[in-house]
């Protein structure tokens, strides 16, 4: 075993960050555009229903607090440069700074990503291997067939179904929330208990893809020159299957996990919505309805960031998995 | 038998064959009968009930709300007494209608960018394939948001921006399609016959893209449906007095919780079964055009 | 050489091939022969003409739509009518060592030599313990010559050569009294072909118990090396005869084997002509007729394998009697 | 790569760990929640300020302030910072409040009469965002008399000028400085009323606690927690997991809890009515003909028991059956034939799809709800499908009230309203040609100078008799030409942990959640043992 080869993920690191400036530019930017040509008005949108019966005088001077009366160019200017020294702005519509709202609610969307992901990248690899072993069997048919299946299905759908069985039905887990009181205390077994239902129905809502991916992939595998050479110098099936046939057949699937993180976004933001969870998708529902550029605009940046470090991430694993492949030609 | 060296030639016709191993069984035209009858009873359904069943999916019965499923209602009702097989098939049919409308929007948005990145090349080429990364890097539902944040829920609305999120792929399909028209030769010979760019792009290239970005469409439809029922599901998407399968799951939230699943059980239904009949027609004609061609998923 | 028990009996082994639609595709068509212990037999012919089929047969490799009839009899077991996990369990490696076509293809492209040939090890001898197996693998690779600061290599990291020899390696590390060889000297350049059929060689004649079926289209390589050779056409065995008389004189009977010989650039460099026949749609006579210039009507009746070809106009043989069918 | 990717592994999960971890403080910390001394309400929405001046707690159960006058369970009014109820003189425009003695504010300060003179000044003053000063209007001096003494000097008689009077005083010494409109004292409020705010994470929750030298005696509930959760399914979902010890619900989510053995349901009546506004700028909905058939073909009781779950009463007018002020006879049942006829009568013929038309015109109209309420939601497809039977065709559509409310003057709207402690609140405001249109007030632009009259007599007389014919006029004028078709009364409900002791509930007005429900006098609450 070698050592990791730490400075070539440097400089692939290093290159995609380059290759993130103009993406951000462009994304951030588009996102002040696209809330400038919007035929609704920022300033009721601050002020709720209470602007309804607010004087005209009232509205005018909340205008020019907002400053929506600048052109966007300028307000994406002026947000820009106070971003990179790290002020992101005020969100309306939390009424606290989008620093804040982002920084005590990222945690929470992280590790309902990161716990979904990893069980479904386990159970995933567990079922497409099954399935994989015996190419059109009873097994592999009902492990595609549930795979098509649930990836069909809506996840709120299913979230929504996964509420009425295990918290209402069976009463064996919360139905949401982070944790189970008014308490201010956040306690390791009341977060557990109150991850497993969303972060399961995430990962459920994952799991199909890794699940066809692997079997294809492992699938394909067991019908090339390496799996038929390790059987033929008589290892077990197990190794075949696991030593061989999976670690080759997992490196497609691995370039591809980059490009499933739009996916878990997408798929987080609706499960958090499901159970409350207290992440991310709540802040980015509610900037939305009420137009709130500044959030808008950082949760936007946030999603594409991490869209491309997936992407690196991806990358930088493919490149450790597969000894043929140069991390410093990516 | 391992002391005759010579076999009598004619044992051959009556050889035993002998079967090693798990044959895969072709479900090709199983799958093809299956998928093509979900889609056409979708497409009947969708066409057929409203004109044909004259009831008001509207109509509120106070007295029957919240029946479950019975002979006079298979999906039960939902909770002001609606028959919720009719607000499914209604539901449905605007989904449906959404997804077609913006699957086409999307396809002539990526066709014509597509088209143009690949018939140009060059500069324009690179510059929209960096704009087409750029876009694929922002989570399509999050883009969808905004879209609808920017101009309120609505129809209209939820097509644009299912429209402004799924062209990518289609871009790059077509893109690739052309690049690899454009070296054939016929195309050349009409280049040097001094056809103009824009003729050859539009008598010889287009013609040739359009069958691999209708597939991309179909596709797209089950696809623009989730957008759109997630969108409503979220708020973002059709006005609650819209039955849109989307609208119909978020309203039976608060009778899932009262105990009464299938005011939220079947709507869903309504929207795997014309997805996995879509996917299904599409993997078996993809698996018909290319069957040795390692067989992408289609969802 | 008669008197030995073969180490392994082919009988009338035929494989087909059922694919959509219900074509067959009839690889290879009752198949006769022995391998004795000490002895190498080269299996040649053109590319596509059923002999890795063959050998995928043997192994238990076939995939599954294909499907065997006739017996293949290592000592008592028949291999074809063998279950996977007896196959898995005391065939493979261990009674047939597997030396494949493009060793480096037949390795995990993800994992070092070292890995695959502790793992083998491991799994064959039952040595146990990291440094145990550390040395054993090295052993192994010694045995054919690979050196052993290469073992920490990645498969596509390794040159031709040194492909060649991992995968003999590997094939040695279980004793097997059987070696297969399948299209062994592929992509590599003469002097290449030369020193590993030479290897092969020596590792037959290192322990005489060892037999060796070496499948090839490389005819030079099976004249160096083999004892008698078999050629197959169309999916059946035309001719079977002692390698000597075959490559020197009286030199081949059958008119496909002199063809063969005879596109050799060293001899009269003249290809046979046309195709051969598909395999999905074979005649029902000679399936060399077509191609054959001293075909009669009696071509339009499948010829018997007798007195070591199998042709209705063979030429003369010189001494049948050294023969063995 | 075996051990590199177990590395990899271990060091994500060392992540997630850690994550977890660092949010996590205390993890051996009491379970607050179920202690009686800790109370946590879910309500779907939080005040815009916390300051009086603009609006907040002005109709009592401020929890941080406390007005002159407060009202009890039977919304009877009682003596709070005053003494006793006010002295009337002068034919009823002077009312003379005698201050309690010893009452401070949160911050040490005594209260004196000075603060109440601010406080109703500061509201009455032009310059003040306080868009419910009209309520104050008849008011046209307030004085101090002395240290402990407020005179109210009004323009003219105001029947029900003590009620107002639970309008909460704020100290003078801290908000005396700031611009009402915008100062800190919005945020960080300073009242003499048994809580004390300790944090407001706007959109979030408001913290308070107990207020120890409250003049009323220290509450038991020490902690006290509003939690703000705008969708009734997150709240039912968050109550039942513990989450909240109590929350308003909705009557069919709250019915999911009567299973419940911790959890105990309480209803309180209203005065808040369902009704849909029929706009008298709409050629249809303006029609008297279509206004009295779609008050007889409504199924009230049908949309109380299904809609409602029971949790409400059919409404035959703004003011609730059991209200003293209700007019008995306006109870009428319905009646498709009566309704069928009067249309006939008035020139609405039927058509061939089943709408009725006059002179080319269909009988057909746009009912607007506010997208995500469900009740009123239901309320108006229930009403749209009652009206089709009646051959009028109402399109029911949903949207934001920033869409509603431009339309308001020409679109149906299916609103909700209602004011308790005198009929003169609700009804004014409602019904008044005067306030046709004036941002909520009188959506349907109802003119009716009967009416008009009436509601003229109400507020001015000091005479009960007088009143009470006033009122029942008014009562009887909207059955003949009903600018709005009222639906329901709604009871409130409110799901609670079973921890104290006799929790009772007000009858509630429109607004409610925060100020209203079981918690009302959560200062008063006692555990169960």
């Amino acid at each position: 075993m070698t050592a990791l080869p730490w400075g070539e993920m440097a400089r692939l690191t290093a290159r995609r960050a380059l290759f993130a400036v103009p993406v951000l530019l462009v994304v951030t930017f588009g996102v002040f555009a696209v809330a400038a040509a919007s035929p609704f008005d920022p300033v009721k949108a601050y002020a709720g229903t209470a602007a309804l019966g607010a004087d005209q005088e009232t509205l005018d001077r909340l205008r020019e607090n907002l400053g929506v009366d600048r052109p966007f160019t300028a307000r994406w200017w002026d947000w820009l440069t106070s971003a990179l020294g790290g002020d992101l702005g005020q969100s309306a519509v939390m009424r606290q700074p989008v620093a804040e709202v982002i920084g005590e609610r990222l945690v929470w969307s992280a590790l309902l990503c990161a716990a979904a992901f990893a069980a479904a990248v386990l159970l995933g690899t567990v079922l497409g291997v099954l399935a994989a072993r015996r190419p059109g069997s009873l097994l592999d048919r009902a492990v595609t067939s549930l795979a098509y299946t649930l990836e069909a299905a809506p996840v709120f759908w299913t979230a929504l179904l996964a509420v009425w069985l295990f918290a209402l039905q069976l009463d064996v887990l919360p139905a949401g929330g982070l944790t189970d009181t008014g308490s201010d205390q956040v306690t390791f077994g009341q977060v557990t208990s109150h991850l497993i239902l969303p972060a399961g129905v995430l990962a459920v809502s994952q799991l199909p893809w890794f699940t066809l991916y692997v079997r294809q992939g492992v699938g394909d595998a067991l019908a090339e020159d390496p799996v038929r050479g390790a059987r033929a110098r008589g290892l077990s099936e197990r190794t075949v299957l696991l030593g061989h046939a999976l670690r080759s057949g997992l490196l497609p699937v691995l370039t591809l996990i980059g490009s499933r993180v739009p996916e878990l976004i997408t798929g987080a933001l609706l499960v958090e919505t499901v159970f409350s969870w207290p992440g991310i998708a709540a802040a980015t529902v509610e900037a939305a309805t009420s137009v709130d550029f500044p959030l808008l605009a950082a949760l936007a940046t946030l999603a594409t960031a991490a869209v491309l470090a997936g992407n690196l991430l991806a990358d930088l694993l493919y490149g450790l998995a597969d000894p043929r492949v140069k991390l410093n030609e990516m | 038998m391992r002391c005759d060296p010579m076999a009598d030639p004619t044992a051959v016709t009556k050889t035993v064959w002998r079967t090693h191993g798990h044959a895969r069984r072709s479900t090709h035209t199983l799958r093809l009968r299956v998928s093509a009858a979900l889609v056409a009873v979708t497409v009947l359904a969708v066409l057929l009930v409203p004109p044909l069943v004259r009831l008001d999916q509207q109509a509120v019965d106070l007295a029957a709300k919240l029946l479950p499923p019975s002979w006079s209602h298979p999906f039960g009702t939902d909770d002001v007494g609606r028959d919720l097989l009719l607000r499914c098939v209604y539901g449905l049919r605007v989904s449906l209608l959404v997804g077609v409308v913006a699957a086409f929007t999307a396809t002539v948005i990526g066709t014509a960018v597509g088209a143009t990145a690949g018939a140009l090349g060059g500069w324009v080429d690179r510059a929209v394939m960096r704009l087409v990364d750029t876009f694929s890097s922002v989570p399509h539902l999050l883009l969808g948001i905004f879209v609808v944040a920017m101009f309120r829920p609505g129809v209209w609305p939820v097509v644009i921006s299912v429209g402004v999120t799924h062209w990518l792929s289609t871009a790059r399909i077509v893109r690739a399609e052309v690049l690899s028209l454009r070296s054939r030769p016929y195309i050349d010979a009409a280049v040097s016959g001094g056809a103009s760019r824009w003729r050859v792009a539009v008598r010889h290239l287009l013609p040739g893209v359009l069958p691999q970005a209708g597939l991309a469409a179909v596709l797209m439809v089950p696809h623009a449906m989730w957008h759109e029922s997630a969108l409503s599901f979220l708020g973002l998407g059709l006005p609650t007095h819209t039955a849109s399968l989307g609208t119909l799951i978020q309203g039976a939230r608060g009778s899932l919780l009262a105990g009464q699943w299938w005011p939220t059980l079947f709507p869903g239904l309504f929207l795997i079964v014309p997805t996995l009949a879509v996917a299904g027609l599409a993997g078996v004609w993809r698996e018909r055009i290319n069957p040795r061609r390692r067989s992408e998923l289609t969802l | 050489m008669t008197e030995r028990t073969p180490v392994l009996s082919v009988r009338g082994l035929s494989v087909r091939f059922l694919l959509p639609g219900g074509r067959r595709v009839a690889a290879v068509t009752d198949a006769h022969f022995d391998v004795a212990p000490g002895e190498c037999l080269a299996l040649i012919g053109e590319s596509g003409c059923g002999k890795s089929v063959l050998a995928s047969a043997l192994l238990g490799l076939l995939p599954a739509n294909a499907q065997t009839a006739g017996g293949a009899l290592l000592g008592e077991l028949d291999l074809l009518t063998a279950g996977e996990h007896t196959l898995a369990r005391t065939v493979r490696g261990r009674r047939i060592g597997l030396i494949p076509q493009s060793p480096a293809a037949h390795l995990t492209p993800v994992r070092t030599i070292r890995s695959q040939t502790e793992e083998t090890v491991a799994r064959l001898t039952g040595v146990r313990g990291r440094a145990a197996l550390r040395a054993a693998a090295e052993r192994a690779a010694g045995r054919a010559e690979f050196p052993a600061d290469h073992l920490d290599r990645y498969p596509h990291e390794l040159s031709g050569g040194l492909a060649q020899r991992a995968a003999t390696a590997l094939a040695l590390i279980g004793d097997a009294p059987l070696l297969l060889a399948d299209e062994p000297t592929t992509g590599l350049d003469r002097d290449l072909v030369d020193r590993t059929v030479d290897e092969l060689r020596r590792h037959v004649d290192a322990d005489g118990g060892r037999a060796l079926l070496m499948i090839t289209h490389d005819l030079a390589a099976a004249e160096r090396v083999a004892d008698r050779v078999a050629v197959m056409y169309a999916g059946r065995i035309v001719e079977l005869t002692d390698a000597k008389a075959f490559f020197g004189t009286p030199g081949p009977r059958h008119p496909y084997s002199r063809g063969l010989l005879d596109a050799l650039p060293d001899r009269a460099f003249t290809p046979i002509p046309g195709m051969p026949p598909e395999l999905g749609a074979l005649p029902a006579g000679c399936a060399f007729a077509a191609r054959c210039d001293r075909a009669t009507g009696d071509c339009a009746v499948l010829p018997p394998l007798t007195d070591s070809v199998a042709c209705h106009h063979p030429v003369p043989a010189a001494a049948p009697e050294d023969i063995r069918a | 790569m075996t051990t590199r990717r177990i590395r990899g592994a271990a060091a994500a999960a060392a992540m997630a760990g850690a994550v977890a971890g660092c949010s996590a403080p205390g993890s051996g910390g009491a379970d607050g929640a179920a202690s009686a001394d800790s109370v946590v309400i879910g309500v779907p929405t939080e005040p815009d300020t916390l300051s009086p001046l603009l609006g907040y707690g002005k109709d009592g159960n401020s929890k941080i302030f406390d007005g002159l006058l407060a009202r009890d369970a039977g919304m009877e009014l009682k003596p709070a910072l005053a003494k006793a109820l006010p002295e009337i003189t002068d034919g009823g425009r002077t009312y003379t409040y005698t201050l309690r003695d010893g009452v401070r504010f949160s911050d040490g300060e005594p209260l004196t009469a000075d603060d109440v003179v601010f406080t109703y000044r500061t509201v009455l003053d032009d310059k003040t965002n306080n868009t419910a000063k009209s309520e104050l209007a008849a008011v046209e001096e307030v004085r101090a008399d002395g240290d402990d003494k407020v005179v109210f000097t009004l323009a003219h008689p105001y029947a029900a000028f003590a009620a107002r009077t639970v309008l909460p005083v704020v100290p003078e010494h801290v908000a005396g400085g700031q611009d009402p409109n915008t100062g800190s004292f919005n945020t960080r409020p300073v009242g003499t009323g048994p809580y004390v705010l300790t944090g407001w994470s706007k959109g979030e929750k408001l913290t308070f606690k107990a207020n120890p030298d409250y003049w009323g005696g220290e509450p038991k509930v020490k902690k006290l927690t509003m939690a703000i959760i705008a969708d009734d399914d997150v709240r039912a979902t968050r109550l039942r997991s513990g989450d909240l010890d109590g929350a308003t619900l909705p009557p069919n989510l709250a019915a999911t809890f009567k299973g419940d053995d911790d959890k105990k349901t309480y209803r309180a009546t209203s005065y808040d009515f369902r009704a849909v506004t029929l706009p008298t700028g709409n050629p249809v909905a303006g029609d008297t003909a279509i206004r009295r058939a779609l008050d007889l073909a409504v199924d009230r009781r049908a949309m109380v028991d299904k809609i409602l779950d029971g949790a409400g009463r059919p409404a035959y007018g703004p003011l609730p059956v059991d209200d003293p002020w209700f007019a008995k006879d306006v109870e009428r049942p319905r009646d498709l034939t009566e309704a069928g006829r009067i249309l006939d009568e008035a020139g609405w013929k039927p058509g061939k799809d089943g709408i009725r038309a006059k002179d080319g015109r269909p009988a057909r109209f746009t009912l607007y709800y506010p997208s995500g309420d469900k009740v009123r939601q239901d309320h108006a497809l229930a009403y749209a499908s009652d009206a089709k039977k009646a051959g009028i065709d109402v399109r029911v559509e949903s949207a934001t009230w920033e869409v509603i409310e431009p339309r308001m003057n020409h679109d149906a709207v299916l609103a909700g309203f209602g004011s308790t402690g005198d009929p003169d609140f609700g009804l004014y405001t409602l019904l008044h040609s005067s306030l046709a249109g004036d941002g909520f007030n009188n959506m349907a632009r109802y003119d009716n100078p009967a009416v008009d009259e009436a509601l003229d007599t109400g507020r001015r007389s000091q005479d009960t008799k007088a009143r009470e014919a006033a009122y029942d006029d008014i009562q009887r004028e909207l059955v003949k030409n009903p600018g709005y078709t009222f639906l329901t009364h709604i009871d409130h409900m409110y799901v609670l942990a079973d921890r104290w002791k006799d929790l009772t509930t007000q009858t509630e007005p429109h607004e409610h959640g925060f100020a209203s429900g079981p918690w009302w006098n959560v200062e008063d609450w006692r555990p169960r043992t």
